[in-house]
């Protein structure tokens, strides 16, 4: 039963998709209910592994992560012909499970397309069927990546998020939506098959060092504690991964497909491209570059990446500062708040590393959540513009209550959820090099700002809204829109309150990766 | 032991139930009765507090608390103690809200958002209380935010009110400003102490191993590095003391990060009363007073600091000089007052012996200040209450008769403020006048101190000067009563009256209870385990006369020119008319704090945003186009001639001949 | 077959595939062209009859055979071809083709006209006498045609 | 020796089935002249046809070549022919109702020839048998070319193919002719005894003395097989072509000259260069030759996808694409070239050839489906809107795209990735640049497809679409859609084959 628990959570939805387009786009009420039932499902087997998940002892630095054997499924796919050597057949697999990393980006991606398929009940009424099935296929995908323990399968999944991301932004997006589209698509593709070479190019440098050939990505972890690649393979290794995942997070400059994305594509979309699919490129820095080539993390990823990420919290952060659309200022948000995750990442300490994971949780929950709340916004009055609105704190008390909760979250309020995780990332960084830190804390000042300015802008002072409908009462959320978001407020509240739980379960292979780090610097020292 | 963790978790978790059960209960349930909940959390805790005090005198006492965060070396439990300076300040803050909470269920009490009051009212007890029973760094940055985010929400309080909104973010992002400071200091301790426990952190850092001059036995770890004591005393020291002074001048609201006080005062007064008055901003004092330990080591530091407060007392108490609102003055006096606190802390700079007495006099300052400028609001919210939210001191005036308990009361506390014997503020500022005294002889920085405490005897004068000129404004003279106040222009109700009452008791008591007679409040302090051995200093008569002469002749003058001689003030403000203009706009120091500082980063804002469309966003476009440029010229070799296509694909297959054939 | 005739086979033959290439690549008239190609064909002739007889089997010439068999089959169709291609333009001339090119080139322009353009003027065909007529009693070309 | 009749037996006995085809289809041209059918007959009966000739091709468990033999018959050729044929079959289910009655006999007859020609080429065990049968396929070409449409761009399109066609067939045999002359054999299995033979001496002996007519035969053979690949330089006729000339030709014309083509290559390579048990490290000819194949399909690659960027032209555009595909195909031929890997370069070559002739089959499946006479599909933004006209349609045809881009869940990826890992798994940094430049150009490639799509979702018709698709079309469009689909998710019985085919020699 177990096992089959990640097949279900994964192919649910595309179980859905499909039935979805096979009910037509005139059966408005069944393809929410089943898209929403695949949802619950997903979320419901999510929990059930998350609630059920044994956190592995003893992770080595020689085996940082494997999956918890309860969830794992392992079925070969393709395979190569037998090495000279007369080991096993090696092939690709469909290689499922579940760990300390991935287990909570399970539980965040299913809990989000809850809220999208919630969120998307009223607002999308051109060919629903289609839509639907698109985010169901999105679902399964953001799944899949998560769950994925082989490295092609991995890539599979990455790659495959694309897909109904693309006809989702270009079709129903605003009224740039193409353009953005295209954008997106390309740019993130281009970079992300740049990746491929790199993962190509671990899995052979390890046949080509006499290691059995293995697609594995425990079982790659382990060949290359016991052997490392040699250094300078590591550093293009790294660099061509680098390429890839740094566009997906998006570091700076690799970011303006973002704002374009976000603003341009309707409201589920902003909330999973923000919420799942950046965290795709930093959970792909931890599960990817940070096992396979520690010493080139530490020699060229923590440079690079600590300014970069200095640099992009600071950035976004004033782009967002400039900003009077509001769904712009959110995603500028994003690249600030990724700045965060990716210097706690490659601050290459549990407590950086840790944070980091904490952190793309966070920023899932709460950039999810205001986008969410964009969108509502977005529904009642048509517009995004600070300008033309104000005070909606008096149409809308408990929206603007979420509202101003999500913004304490998002600028990471003590006692919230964002302050857990930016505090460990920068803490870990701090420990590493203080000088990232530092500029990486401002930051939080800057962040302060933008959101606050928003919410006085927007929710205080007095009532001002742009022309409604004659006799139109603009409501408050009502009971759908609050189970779209009330689940998401809990976790955040949750996380901000009592971190304890979530960060044990990722401990064991935090501390394996960054003893796996020093392990690794130590080598280098004594060759 | 055991019993006092009970009383501790209490005192911790009485108020935030209260919080959560008004939130919930409030709107739909309790509605008028919303504040219940909060007075009986309050006066329980209060009970609990003194209970806490008494039995100080076993030590400090733990709860066993809960790991709350444990990653890697990052060990932090959510875990509660308490010993004297804890105990004191749990005392003022649940005396000082337990009144306030009862003034304004009369004040507030026809406010659409009364039980939204009451709940973050009990948030931010909790969250104070919290701070100050916090055991490490960590938690005593979370609910130092957790405070901020409360008078946030207080300023906010009225949201519909663009000033209010403005305020309450300007509150929020010049506390952030010191945050980013503290947040800096907690990851330098970390890292540079390998803990975030204040008694860990104070064990490493013994005064005795300073005082010796000896090393450490063997060396610290931290994370990887091994570092000797040497090294940790150096420039860590004074960043981690520069970090955390920045941290407590942001909620201390010290020059220049003291421009968001003001501002606060648009929040409800009973909250003004409370938070930006009596306790959240003495946090900061407070932070500087727990790590005293720390700040030892650093001199440099505490003289910063001592300069810091001498520049506040100053600036705050001549731009109070010339406000016309009621509560602006005394936000000003808030702050003059805090910088006084600040000049005590740093007193013992160079002078590690003088420390305990430094901190002793700057909380005891602290304490006498919690009531008698709790007092003075509440004073200056019954009058608000009465006249109908109008305070400007130019519309209202003679109000003795109309509210005699109010004038009476008021009195008490400007009396107190001002410093005029036997009331709580003469001893307390006596004391560390008599700190400073101390401080400016026989110190390495003897020169600055001996200019400090002219500082400090001068803003003394003002002090007095200015809460007289607001006393005899508001309650002297003809009476004057703006419009706005309608059927309210009479003196409050019960509810109002009775704080004013219990604080004015206060402010009349606890300096002769607990200061200089008796001694009660050094003894007790002195038991705490983090502070220097405590070596008692003792005042000169010469302070105490100049003190009094100063008081005295303050609040002689504000007699003279607002009583007596009402034509003064004008004439004396067109002699010095350039530094009147300057003192009523507040020295020009928004504007001067918003050219430099929020327009540029305003702009670069701007600009960065145009670099990012055009520049960052073009250079992606443009890459994005060089592929099509290349394609683009290629493209003539397609020209549709059949012999051209094959004389290319003969020079391909020649040039591949010659190639291959160079190779061998 | 000695040795030392190889060489001279190759050379002939690689001269007859370069003149052929040439000749593919410079004439402009359609059917010189093919028969250019053509002749790149009878070097490789060549070259496989030489190698045949250097290596005494006759697996060279089998492929000769096979060759000329295709060519002859390719002049057929080039024939066709090149007939219908005339009566489209006119003209013989391959650089009239270049219609299908990448978009917005501009076609290449001819600097000199072709050299053997065919002259469009009406031709004199020989005829036979008819059956039955001395050759001197039959009418002139002309005169038929003005008979009808 | 045989006597020549046993001879002609032997040589014949393995290609049955192309006998079948090749006298059905000049039965055709015989039938033509007195009976008068439908087009549908004509197809009916080649489809009946193919089916024969696949029923009757031999199974390709046993190895039945001898050295001798004109013709042989193993898993590899066992693959391609039974590739042949399919592609054969759906070309006769495409050309279903299209043909015009007049010439339906001559179309679907040479249709046969060429099938019969494809599957000759991988049978063909003779350097003369090769020769012929890459002639078989491109001689009936030129007829097809110009058969259906006689206008302007269909005269000009098949003038260049023909001209080019011969000129290649020159470097062709002129290629061939020095491979003879270096070993003394046209028979394939002779000719690698030689080259191993003369590789075993070479490896005994200090100085190295390669002939530099293999060398030269080498270059010659890669021209001109290279130019029924579509791989640059030899690729300047294929934009041109395809855009003048009909859809259906075309439609041959970017899938039979490419297998054709690179079972050509594979038999020349498979003979001269890789030879079991040799180190190919040791054959200088091996790396020359990868290096030759280094330096096409970096070209092919830049080529096809930088030109690709700025075609309107549908099937200009799918020319293009084709070149690219050509230029990553060879990079599995280049790697083939070195031995004693676990990711056969050949094995991915096949595997791409396959997904390739799924995919390429199933977008002009559909653009053959869209075509109708009052409005045709020319240029990429006729396909405007159709995702609001036929639905289904346009979703299959973005499979079909993004399979070209080589995006998961389609084979297209599975491909490319199995490119990938030979061409870093060749330990040559020369091809792990070139697996960069594969990445590099699956990005570019992937700008022009998507286009497509958007033109298709994201644009709306100026004119509608309301043509009705055919069944035979519905046939060929839903098994490639299988194919790219149980590729990926399927892939190993496949690979697997292929890997087994490019073993056995």
């Amino acid at each position: 039963m177990d096992k089959c628990l990640l097949l279900m959570m994964i192919f649910a939805p595309l179980l859905a998709a499909v039935v979805v387009l096979l009910l037509g786009s005139n059966q408005l009420v069944r393809i929410r209910q089943v898209s929403l039932a695949a949802a619950l499902l997903s979320l419901l087997c999510a929990l059930h592994v998350a609630w059920h998940y044994q956190s592995a002892t003893g992770r080595t630095a020689e085996e940082p992560f494997a999956s918890d054997p309860a969830f794992e499924i392992r079925v070969p796919w393709l395979s190569y012909l037998p090495s000279p050597s007369g080991a096993p057949s090696p092939s690709i697999e469909f290689h499922l499970g579940v760990d300390g990393l991935s287990l909570w980006l399970i539980v965040l991606t299913a809990l989000l397309m809850v809220s999208a398929v919630l969120i998307s009940w009223k607002s999308i009424q051109t060919n629903p069927s289609g839509y639907y099935a698109l985010l169901m296929l999105l679902a399964s995908g953001m799944l899949g990546v998560f769950c994925a323990l082989d490295i092609v399968l991995f890539y599979i999944f990455f790659e495959f998020t694309l897909l109904p991301l693309f006809f989702l932004i270009g079709l129903w997006g605003g009224p740039q939506k193409r353009y953005a589209a295209r954008k997106f698509f390309l740019y993130t593709l281009a970079g992300s098959l740049v990746t491929l070479v790199g993962l190509v190019a671990i899995v052979l440098s390890l046949v080509g060092q006499g290691q059995p050939m293995t697609f594995s990505l425990p079982e790659l972890a382990r060949q290359v504690a016991i052997q490392p690649l040699p250094g300078e393979l590591q550093q293009w290794i790294f660099l061509a991964l680098f390429a890839g995942l740094a566009i997906k997070v998006p570091l700076f400059p690799f970011h303006t497909w973002l704002p374009l994305a976000h603003v341009e594509a309707p409201t589920a979309g902003s909330v999973l491209l923000a919420g799942v699919l950046l965290k795709l490129g930093t959970y792909g820095f931890l599960r990817l570059c940070i096992p396979m080539v520690p010493l080139a993390s530490v020699q060229i990823g923590l440079p690079l990446v600590g300014v970069l990420a200095t640099v992009g919290i600071l950035y976004g952060s004033f782009c967002a500062l400039a900003q009077t659309d509001i769904k712009k200022m959110v995603a500028y948000s994003s690249v600030a708040h990724l700045g965060f995750c990716m210097l706690g990442l490659f601050a290459l300490n549990a407590e950086g590393m840790s944070g980091a994971l904490l952190q793309m949780v966070n920023h899932g929950l709460s950039t999810g959540l205001l986008f969410l709340l964009v969108g509502m916004i977005y529904d009642r009055y048509h517009t995004r513009q600070m300008t033309a609105l104000g005070g909606l704190n008096q149409r809308m008390p408990i929206l603007g209550l979420i509202m101003m909760f999500t913004c304490l979250s998002s600028i990471g309020l003590p006692g919230l959820n964002g302050f857990v995780g930016e505090f460990l990332c920068l803490s870990g960084m701090f420990a590493r090099h203080p000088i990232y830190a530092v500029w990486g804390t401002l930051g939080i000042i800057l962040g302060a700002w933008y959101l606050l300015t928003f919410v006085m802008k927007c929710f205080h002072g007095p009532l001002k809204e742009p022309h409604v409908a004659e006799g139109a009462i603009i409501p408050d959320m009502d009971r759908r829109e609050l189970s779209a978001t009330l689940p998401l407020v809990a976790l955040c509240l949750w996380i901000g309150l009592y971190p304890k739980p979530f960060l044990d379960r990722m401990k064991p292979e935090m501390e394996a990766l960054s003893q796996r780090i020093k392990q690794a610097q130590k080598v280098q020292v004594y060759r | 032991m055991g019993k006092q963790a009970e009383l501790l978790a209490m005192i911790g978790v009485v108020p935030v139930l209260a919080s959560v059960l008004t939130a919930a209960l409030g709107p739909r349930v309790l509605k008028h009765r919303s504040h219940w909940p909060t007075l009986a959390a309050l006066g329980y805790a209060l009970v609990l507090s003194i209970a806490m005090l008494f039995s100080m005198s076993e030590g400090s006492s733990y709860t066993a608390g809960f790991e709350w965060l444990n990653m890697g070396r990052m060990d932090i439990p959510v875990r509660l103690v308490a010993d004297p300076l804890t105990a004191i300040m749990l005392v003022t803050v649940h005396a000082v809200a337990l009144l306030v909470a009862i003034f304004s269920v009369g004040y507030m009490h026809d406010d659409p958002g009364y039980a939204r009051y009451f709940s973050v009212f009990s948030l931010f007890v909790f969250c104070m209380v919290m701070l100050v029973m916090a055991n490490n760094f960590l938690m005593l940055f979370i609910f130092w935010e957790g405070v901020g985010l409360c008078s946030y929400l207080l300023i906010g309080f009225w949201y519909q009110k663009p000033a209010a909104a403005a305020a309450a973010r300007k509150a929020f992002l010049v506390n952030r400003i010191g945050d980013f400071g503290l947040l800096i200091a907690v990851f330098l301790i970390w890292t540079q102490f390998g803990t975030l426990n204040f008694a860990e952190v104070f064990r490493q850092l013994d005064y005795r191993y300073l005082a010796e001059g000896k090393p450490f036995d063997g060396a610290i770890v931290v994370g990887e590095r091994m570092l000797t004591h040497a090294q940790i005393v150096g420039w860590p020291l004074l960043t981690i003391c520069i970090c955390l002074m920045l941290g407590a001048m942001g909620k201390s609201a010290q020059f220049p990060l003291h421009v968001w006080l003001p501002d606060a005062m648009e929040g409800p007064t009973p909250a003004s009363a409370l938070i930006h008055a009596a306790t959240m901003v003495t946090a900061g004092v407070y932070l500087v007073a727990r790590c005293t330990p720390i700040f030892i080591h650093a001199p440099q530091a505490q003289a910063l600091l001592a300069v810091v407060g001498a520049v506040t007392a100053l600036v705050a108490a001549l731009i109070a000089l010339t406000q016309n609102d009621l509560k602006r003055i005394m936000a000003y006096s808030t702050v003059s007052q805090l910088g006084y606190m600040f000049m005590a802390l740093g007193s013992a700079a160079g002078n590690p012996n003088l420390a305990t007495f430094a901190v002793i006099a700057a909380i005891f300052h602290l304490f006498t200040h919690a009531f008698f400028k709790a007092l003075l609001f509440l004073g200056c919210g019954s009058v608000m209450h009465a006249m109908g939210g109008v305070i400007d001191l130019r519309r209202i005036g003679g109000l003795k008769k109309l509210m005699p308990w109010t004038h009476l009361t008021f009195a008490i506390g400007a009396a107190g403020l001002a410093g005029i014997p036997p009331l709580a503020g003469f001893w307390s500022k006596d004391e560390i006048l008599v700190s400073l005294n101390q401080a400016s002889h026989g110190s390495p920085y003897g020169l600055l101190f001996t200019l400090i405490l002219g500082i400090a005897i001068l803003t003394a004068f003002l002090t007095a000067f200015y809460t007289g000129r607001a006393y005899f404004l508001a309650f002297w003279g003809p009476e004057r009563i703006p419009e706005e106040a309608g059927h309210h222009a009479h003196e409050s109700g019960r509810w109002m009256l009775i704080p004013l009452f219990g604080l004015a008791a206060g402010t009349v008591l606890v300096g002769i209870l607990f200061g200089t007679p008796t001694h009660l409040f050094e003894h007790f302090l002195t038991q705490s385990e983090s502070l220097p051995k405590f070596q008692a200093v003792h005042g000169s008569g010469m302070i105490v006369l100049v003190s009094i002469l100063a008081a005295g002749g303050g609040a002689g003058l504000a007699a003279i020119f607002y009583q007596l001689r009402p034509e003064l003030p004008s004439r004396m403000a067109q002699a010095a008319w350039r530094f009147y203009d300057y003192s009523s706009h507040r020295f020009y120091l928004d504007e001067i704090l918003g050219l430099i500082l929020v327009r540029p980063l305003k702009g670069l804002a701007a600009f960065i945003q145009l670099f990012d469309l055009h520049v960052v966003d073009g250079l992606v476009d443009w890459v994005g186009q060089v592929p099509g440029y290349l394609g683009q010229w290629f493209r003539p070799v397609q020209n549709g001639l059949l012999q051209f296509y094959a004389l290319a694909s003969l020079l391909g297959l020649a040039v591949f001949v010659i190639v291959l054939l160079a190779k061998f | 077959m000695s040795q030392a005739i190889l060489p001279n086979y190759l050379i002939v033959g690689a001269i007859l595939f370069g003149l052929g290439a040439i000749g593919f690549l410079s004439r402009r008239n359609l059917i010189l062209m093919f028969l250019s190609a053509e002749m790149m064909l009878q070097g490789v002739a060549l070259n496989l009859v030489g190698f045949g007889g250097h290596h005494k089997n006759y697996q060279g010439q089998a492929f000769v055979i096979f060759m000329l068999t295709v060519a002859a089959c390719e002049a057929a169709l080039a024939l066709a071809l090149i007939l219908v291609l005339f009566r489209n333009r006119k003209t013989l001339d391959v650089s009239v083709w270049q219609d299908l090119r990448e978009a917005n080139q501009d076609p290449v322009q001819d600097e000199s006209p072709l050299l053997l353009e065919p002259e469009m003027t009406p031709m004199h065909f020989p005829r036979l006498t008819p059956a039955g007529l001395r050759p001197d009693q039959a009418a002139s070309p002309e005169e038929a045609a003005t008979r009808g | 020796m045989q006597g020549v009749y046993e001879w002609m037996i032997e040589a014949s006995r393995w290609v049955r089935p192309e006998m079948l085809l090749l006298l059905a289809g000049s039965g055709y041209f015989l039938a033509a002249v007195f009976v008068s059918a439908k087009s549908r007959s004509w197809a009916i009966a080649s489809l009946l046809i193919v089916l024969l000739a696949a029923i009757w091709l031999p199974s390709g468990d046993a190895d039945f070549a001898t050295p001798a033999s004109f013709f042989r018959h193993d898993s590899f050729s066992h693959f391609l022919r039974g590739l042949g044929l399919g592609l054969g079959a759906a070309l006769i289910l495409l050309s279903w109702d299209r043909i015009p009655d007049r010439c339906a006999a001559e179309y679907f007859g040479c249709l046969l020839l060429i099938i019969a020609g494809v599957n000759l080429v991988s049978a063909a065990n003779d350097l003369i048998a090769l020769f012929l049968a890459l002639e078989l396929v491109s001689i009936p070409t030129y007829v097809l070319l110009y058969l259906l449409r006689a206008d302007d761009a269909a005269q000009e399109a098949t003038l260049k193919y023909f001209f080019l066609s011969v000129f290649s067939a020159a470097l062709l045999l002129y290629g061939l002719s020095f491979l003879y002359g270096a070993t003394g054999s046209t028979n394939l299995e002779v000719l690698r005894g030689a080259v191993r033979q003369w590789l075993e001496q070479e490896s005994t002996s200090a100085s190295s003395t390669l002939p530099p007519t293999l060398l030269i035969a080498m270059i010659m053979i890669v021209a001109a097989l290279g130019f029924r690949v579509t791989a640059a330089p030899f690729h300047f006729y294929a934009p041109d072509v395809y855009q003048g000339a009909p859809l259906l030709p075309v439609t041959l014309l970017s899938l039979i000259p490419k297998v054709a083509g690179f079972a050509g290559l594979y038999q020349i390579v498979s003979a001269t260069l890789l030879i079991p048990g040799a180190d190919a490290a040791a054959s200088p000819l091996a790396a020359s030759a990868s290096g030759l194949f280094w330096i096409v399909a970096l070209v092919s690659m830049f080529m096809g996808n930088l030109m690709g960027l700025w075609q309107d032209d549908l099937k200009r555009l799918l020319a293009y694409s084709g070149i690219a595909h050509a230029g990553y195909m060879i990079v599995g031929l280049g790697t083939g070239c070195s031995s004693g890997m676990i990711v056969e370069g050949l094995a991915g070559l096949f595997f791409y050839l396959i997904v390739y002739s799924a995919m390429t089959l199933g977008v002009f499946a559909i653009l053959i489906a869209l075509q109708s006479r009052d409005r045709t599909v020319v240029n990429v933004d006729d396909l405007a809107g159709l995702s609001k006209s036929h639905p289904i349609l346009a979703v299959v045809m973005a499979c079909f795209l993004f399979c070209l881009m080589g995006l998961p869940p389609t084979a297209g990826f599975l491909a490319k990735l199995n490119l990938f890992l030979a061409a870093w798994n060749t330990e040559q940094r020369l091809y792990r640049v070139l697996a960069l430049v594969m990445a590099v150009n699956a990005a570019i490639g992937a700008w022009y497809y998507l286009r497509v799509v958007g033109v298709m979702f994201l644009r709306d018709a100026v004119k509608p679409l309301s043509v009705r698709v055919t069944w035979p079309a519905w046939i060929v469009i839903l098994l490639c859609l299988f194919i790219v689909f149980w590729l990926f998710f399927q892939p190993n019985t496949t690979w697997t084959w292929m890997e087994a085919i490019t073993q056995r020699r």
